[in-house]
């Protein structure tokens, strides 16, 4: 550990504690070290980001600083005050609170019930609902989200269900905020809030601990920044006297080329052909067409309907009419297993709740959606099985102890990788892609989207709805930008390298902007083969 | 059920007609059979039959007696899913000046009007004798006893007990519930043969079913000559008397008891003069008298139930009401 | 349905719509509406003032353990045991009526005491020792039913003071004591459920676990809570039991938990906890138990009633099944 | 722990190590093999061949019903009619027996179908209409207990041929039927759960039903098959059970479905679906028949092994859970 960035502290007011204080902590699992002697100061009114690769140990010591885990070895301490391991009710009364990367939310209760547990408002006429409701709907429009603080969480996307997260732990008056990848679902505007209320929190004496995979975060956002490799602490150093290569070469031990690869011209054919699709509840139909290695970008705020769309075209979602044919045959509605036979893919946005069967393993999980060709007469043959699923997940640089781990012990972005590595398994036509990179580390990523064109240039089509605006501009052949479960605007690959189109994205997003705009018009039908 | 009054109501100029409410623990063969002995009676003698059954749970029957109750009933009759309960609904039917009568296990209340009540304690002592003479008064032996509490197990154990102490010489080797079930005692006696292998000389059980199911562990067990005894009297009780497997059985003719309830209910109901305390003794069946149980109980039934309501009148007259004609049996 | 979307409707659409828009919010309600219309259209008894206090007598014990259970269900976990501590209950507290005869409210208190304590056992195991809910409560169940055996030494415990029953007995305004209980119960447990924090804890522990741990509550103590409740209210349960028919029997109670807990799921609460309402059990427990009066009123056969009650219990689920999916 | 932080353990301590880390593996064989030598140690009657067949075979009804248990408990399910269905079956197959007494397989046909049928029925009402496995299977719970009364008019079917007799008693290589079944279902379908798409789309759907969807497994049909395959389970346990006795009991049965379930979640299964083996079951239903069988032997009273065996399922658990958390 950098010695000098807690040299500098408690000299200057005597014996000022710190907010948080962790000291040589060692978690192993199953034998296998996880965190191998780890300590970190931080101050009050700071942010630090915490950054690694996936499987670094990230969560697991914030896990531990918030009392979800017990360490093995070592202590944390509080404003100077040592806390009980393991007991997360302990921590949150000594003032520590997290936003977990795998939401925890009360799925059945209601958005402001979910922002005031454990802290509700009471009098001797017992609870003040509607005071709660009031308070959670004001802090709900800080975030510029316009929903009722009375739905239920269940109903929400990941997205805004991210959102009521943030306001739940930065609502408490914690003097320690730790928040585990807290961008991973949300969009550039909401982004922009977060960024607010961080910042807001730290000038009021608040010490915060970030996790993100983007570097423009950090830069945005921490006045200090660690790394952790391998369990180890690699760095400890302010953000302003640090250079972004230095932080990932110290993430991936090794320099990153490009990010984002070049992109290739795609083919004619058309591949996946979308006709009058009406997904349930959507305002309206939608028609889409994409053509053999062709990358389609979805762009939008959060509830804009991209997720509906994909899940929508996969069969996930209920949807009313509407014609999709693959390659000229016709796709049965409302049935994966029909999308899977025609080689439709979907790699969901989320990973947990949809994506992965986190109870069984890494092997499971890989030939789950390809099962028939790994079986003979309903028997598995385990050789083809192992070996396909191993060859997929190396290709994505899964870190794993096997093929038989468990997937819920796999870090976050680890999980994702499986669910996106178990399509490569077999042949895919149409990739469809919600937040494909969601919480996966810089190295991965760039090996993510080589993957994707890899794939694309054999013929396959992708639909890529996210909200990682670099990768929507960089990756698309074309983009089309959702509000209110329509496309309100189509993007060539010209446009999208515009300077400005970034905002321009976000007018039309938002409805600033109409689709009448000049350079913005829905051209889907041009150069449809009749 | 015989439940609607007005498919039967026009019946010439027969006694008065009454409405008889008849709560039961539960469904069992004794019951089912009984409830042909009602029917059958009820017929003939101008009476409604209200019918429910409680599913063993006395809070269950506590609410079918208070339904009785307001729908003023002529009678009640009871068949406890346990002894010594139900005394608030006892009371209030005295109240509503409604007969109410146990049958079959004892209420054990002072204000109850009448009961009908089986001599379980002989019974149990008659089927404990004959297994003593089967043993020559020594040897070992174990016992499957009915569902713990029940009055059944109660009155026929005390009537075991009673025999056991004048034979020191018999030893209990073991003792425990089977339920009155076959699937359970054939574990049971199964287990106990693990415990005790050869050494056990016979089995008593407190009913049939149980008997049936020591019976079949003792088979598998190669162990074709340890004598089993039981109570009741049913179909498969009475072939294995019959075929010489069980040493003997008491009849316990639900047909006849549960009639005989009726008759008295329907009796007191109309005001008529009838015994309130009969006893119900249980004739004992051996290899002498089995076939004419047989008929009875089994293979003669139309006939034995077209002679019911005449032998139930005849028995309230001579206070014999387990009478049946059976061979062994003379009327008093 | 989004009737935004649509031209207001009018005069009798517009009464169709409301009826279609309250028979999908309310189907449980409907169902029962339905059942009671067909026992009141079949027999003249039903209906009467009488019958209906008879149902509310048979309902009472059940509504005891059922509001517990609802609880204990909120939470995400299951208790088998209440029969079992309601046999238990029922024979020590008919125990100490019988060794302290003038001393009846005494038996009421031991019973509730042998039942907190049942339950509480039941609450360590699964919070603390973290045995999960159902054989936890299992063994509670087995080890009960035999302590209920060995507390009357195999027999039931009979000749009670005559007093013992004034504790089911007694009528105030009409009602007997059980049924004042369960009417308090449900409105207040209700009232706690919506207005306390207590309350909200419970949907929270049941909802996510760890997000509640992380929310700083304590769900250990939450948890230890509901089982702890529903064993007093089982103990509660078994003394009215035995009261109202002044006997301490070791079957009492038997299987009730079954009932318990299908009123509680046939109310809407959701096994995996987090979801369900009091209004709901009760609701759920007036169809079960109207079920079981009407059926002996019709002196429909015993098995018979099996037969309708099956099928019914899964339609009315399913009724509800589908119009959830309306509702949403 | 970290094993390559730490110098190697030699000698004693190593083998204390590797004694730790199997015990902290097989906490439940542990349990097992103390209470079989607590057994063997208080009865020489207790380790007899004899006596471990009579275990077997008293074990065989549970472990068919346990093993169409595990399936739906994989699937996050769960089937509480199956003690019913027992006795639906036994009384049908017992009815076909006495009506076609030279067609004793007809008897043993119509019992698996009545069972497949029941089963099919729960398995069409959990997937297609989404009723709550446990309100649609508590509904054939009451449904199918209804009409195995109906079927023998309200009694028991007896006087049956003692051909009836030969499908459960007729033995093959000294052990019985039933046995034999037991033994092959649990290698049988412990192979299939683990070796085939069968099974691990069992596992998928109990893991997360959504998930297992958009990996394009058939849920529903996934669901219906674990029900009807607990259902044709529970006929064949059924006549079997009424084979062994000669005789058709309404009542034959009741109750079973709570020791099933108890075996299945003893041995390690989540009632949540997605955890749990065929092994497990097997242990679990072995600890239950053990401690049945011992208790008896040593003639321990009924009540008394109740309480015992409450305390015991409990602690078992219990210590598996301290197990696991160190396994983790
Ligand atoms: N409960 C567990 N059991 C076993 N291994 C675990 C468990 N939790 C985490 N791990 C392992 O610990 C390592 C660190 O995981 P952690 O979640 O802390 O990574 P992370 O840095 O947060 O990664 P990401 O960026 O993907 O979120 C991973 O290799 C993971 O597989
Ligand atoms: N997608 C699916 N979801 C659920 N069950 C399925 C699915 N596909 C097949 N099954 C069922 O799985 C069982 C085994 O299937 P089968 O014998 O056809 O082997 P298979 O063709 O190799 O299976 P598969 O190719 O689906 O892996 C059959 O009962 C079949 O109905
Ligand atoms: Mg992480
Ligand atoms: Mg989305």
């Amino acid at each position: 550990m950098d010695s000098t960035a807690s040299a500098t502290i408690p000299g200057e007011r005597g014996e000022a504690p710190f907010a948080l204080e962790i000291r040589d902590v060692e978690k192993a699992f199953s034998g296998i070290p996880v965190l191998r002697g780890v300590g970190l100061n931080l101050r009050p009114g700071t942010i630090t980001a915490l950054a690694g690769e996936n499987g670094a140990g990230k969560s697991t010591l914030m896990k531990i600083a918030s009392g979800q885990y017990r360490a093995d070895a070592g202590t944390v301490l509080v404003r100077g005050e040592e806390l009980p391991t393991g007991d997360a009710a302990a921590a949150t009364r000594h003032g520590v609170a997290i936003v977990p990367q795998e939401l925890a939310s009360m799925l059945e209760m209601t958005i402001y019930e979910n922002i005031f547990i454990g802290r509700e408002l009471a009098g001797p006429l017992g609870l003040r609902r509607a005071e709660m409701a009031a308070e959670a709907e004001k802090s709900l429009r800080e975030f510029g989200v316009a929903v009722s603080p009375n739905r239920r969480m269940g109903t929400l996307p990941v997205g805004i269900r991210q959102i009521v997260e943030i306001i739940k732990a930065t609502n408490t008056g914690a003097r320690v905020v730790l928040l585990d990848e807290p961008t991973s679902a949300i969009a550039v505007r909401e982004v922009q809030r977060l960024v607010d209320v961080m910042r807001k929190l730290r000038d009021q004496g608040v010490a915060l601990l970030f996790t993100t995979h983007k570097m423009e975060e950090m830069r945005q956002l921490a006045d200090h920044v660690v790394v952790l490799r391998d369990g180890r602490l690699v760095l400890d150093a302010d953000m302003a006297a640090t250079r972004d290569d230095e932080i990932v070469t110290a993430m991936i031990g090794r320099e990153l080329e490009n990010l984002f690869p070049e992109l290739p011209d795609h083919g004619d054919e058309v591949v996946l052909d979308v006709r009058g699709l009406q997904v349930e509840g959507a305002a309206a139909p939608v028609d889409l067409t994409v053509r053999a290695g062709e990358i389609v970008g979805l762009a939008g705020l959060v509830g804009a309907g991209r997720t509906e769309l994909i899940e929508g075209i996969f069969g996930m979602r209920r949807t009313q009419a509407g014609e999709i044919t693959v390659k000229g045959r016709r796709v049965a509605r409302n049935r994966p297993d029909a999308s899977i036979s025609a080689n439709v893919a979907l790699v969901p946005e989320d990973r947990k709740g949809a994506g992965g069967v986190l109870s069984m393993d890494i092997l499971d999980n890989g030939s789950l959606p390809r099962l028939s060709s790994f079986t003979l007469g309903g028997w598995l043959r385990e050789g083809r099985r192992r070996a396909a699923v191993q060859q997929a997940t190396t290709s994505v640089r899964l870190k794993s102890r096997g093929m038989k781990q468990s997937m819920e012990t796999l870090s976050g972005g680890n999980q994702q990788k499986v669910v996106f590595a178990r399509w490569l398994v077999g042949e895919v036509d149409v990739l469809l892609l919600d937040e494909p990179t969601r919480g996966v580390d810089v190295g991965a990523r760039s090996e993510i989207y080589r993957i994707i064109l890899d794939l694309a240039a054999q013929g396959m089509a992708v639909v890529m709805a996210s909200s990682d605006m670099p990768e929507i501009l960089s990756l698309s052949h074309r983009a089309y930008v959702m509000r209110e479960g329509r496309l309100v605007g189509t993007l060539r690959r010209d446009e999208l390298a515009d300077p400005d189109i970034q905002d321009t994205i976000f007018r039309l997003a938002s409805g600033l902007l109409d689709s009448k705009h000049d350079d913005i018009t829905i051209d889907d039908t041009k150069g449809r083969s009749a | 059920g015989a439940g609607d009054p007005s498919a039967q109501s026009d019946n010439g100029d027969g006694p008065k007609r009454v409405t008889v409410g008849v709560t039961v623990y539960n469904m069992s063969s004794f019951i089912t059979e009984g409830k042909e002995g009602i029917d059958t009676y009820a017929k003939a003698h101008n009476i409604d039959i209200l019918w429910n059954s409680a599913n063993n749970d006395v809070t269950t029957q506590a609410s079918q007696v208070d339904q009785y109750i307001q729908a003023k009933v002529d009678a009640i009759m009871i068949v406890p899913v346990q002894a010594d309960t139900l005394a608030p609904q006892v009371q209030a039917a005295v109240a509503a000046n409604i007969p109410i009568l146990d049958v079959n296990a004892t209420l054990n209340n002072p204000d109850i009007t009448a009961s009908v009540q089986p001599d379980d304690v002989a019974a149990g002592s008659q089927e404990a004798k004959m297994m003593m003479d089967k043993l020559g008064n020594k040897g070992n032996v174990v016992i499957l006893q009915g569902p713990l509490g029940g009055s059944g197990e109660i009155n026929r154990g005390a009537g075991i007990d009673k025999v056991l102490a004048d034979n020191p010489n018999v030893k209990v080797l073991a003792k425990d519930t089977a339920n009155w079930s076959r699937d359970e005692a054939v574990n049971k006696v199964k287990n106990w043969i693990s415990a005790f292998g050869g050494d056990i000389d016979g089995v008593i059980s407190q009913n049939d079913d149980m008997g049936l199911g020591a019976l079949q562990a003792l088979r598998e067990a190669g162990m074709t000559n340890v004598p089993v005894v039981g109570i009741d009297g049913i179909e498969d009780g009475l072939n294995a008397v019959k075929d010489g497997t069980f040493i003997g059985t008491s009849l316990q003719n639900g047909t006849v008891q549960l009639a005989t309830g009726v008759a008295v209910a329907a009796k007191l109901a109309r005001g008529e003069d009838v015994d309130k305390h009969t006893t119900y003794v249980m004739p004992p069946i051996t290899s002498e008298n089995v076939d004419a149980a047989i008929q009875h109980v089994v293979t003669d039934r139309s006939a034995f139930l077209a002679g019911l309501s005449d032998l139930i009148e005849q028995n309230l007259k001579t206070g014999d009401i387990a009478y049946e004609g059976l061979p062994g049996q003379t009327r008093k | 349905m989004s009737t935004d979307t649509l031209p207001a409707p009018r005069g009798r659409q517009r009464v169709a719509a409301v009826a279609k828009t309250l028979a999908i919010r309310y189907a449980m309600v409907l169902v029962l509406l339905v059942v009671i219309g067909y026992f009141m259209y079949r027999s003249a008894r039903f209906g009467t003032p009488e019958n209906v206090v008879t149902i509310l007598v048979a309902a009472a014990p059940f509504a005891l353990i059922a509001l517990g259970q609802t609880l204990v269900i909120l939470t995400g976990g299951i208790d088998l045991s209440v029969g079992s501590v309601i046999a238990l209950s029922a024979m020590t507290g008919a125990l100490t009526a019988k060794s302290f005869p003038d001393m009846i409210w005494l038996a009421l208190v031991v019973a509730v005491l042998v039942g907190l304590v049942a339950g509480s056992v039941n609450g360590f195991v699964v919070s603390v020792i973290k045995v999960p809910p159902f054989i936890a409560t299992l063994g509670m169940l087995t080890l009960a039913s035999g302590l209920a055996y060995v507390v009357g030494g195999g027999a039931p415990i009979n000749g009670l003071p005559a007093a013992f029953g004034a504790i089911a007995n007694t009528q105030i305004l009409g009602l007997t004591i059980p049924v004042i209980l369960m009417i308090v119960g449900i409105v207040g447990l209700g009232i706690i459920m919506r207005r306390t924090s207590f309350g909200m804890r419970i949907y929270a522990v049941g909802g996510n676990e760890l997000a509640a741990r992380i929310a700083g509550v304590k769900t250990g103590r939450v948890l230890f809570s509901v089982y702890a409740i529903s064993g007093a209210l089982a103990g509660l349960s078994g003394i009215m039991l035995a009261s109202r028919v002044i006997t301490g029997a070791p079957t009492l109670g038997q299987g009730y938990e079954l009932d318990a807990i299908a009123a509680v799921v046939i109310g809407g609460a959701s096994l995996l906890g987090g979801r369900g309402t009091v209004w709901g059990t009760a609701l759920g427990l007036l169809l079960i138990q109207t079920l079981n009066n009407g059926l002996d009123i019709l002196t429909v056969p015993a098995y018979w009633q099996d037969v309708i009650k099956g099928v019914l219990i899964v339609a009315a689920v399913a009724v509800d099944v589908w119009a959830a999916k309306r509702r949403a």
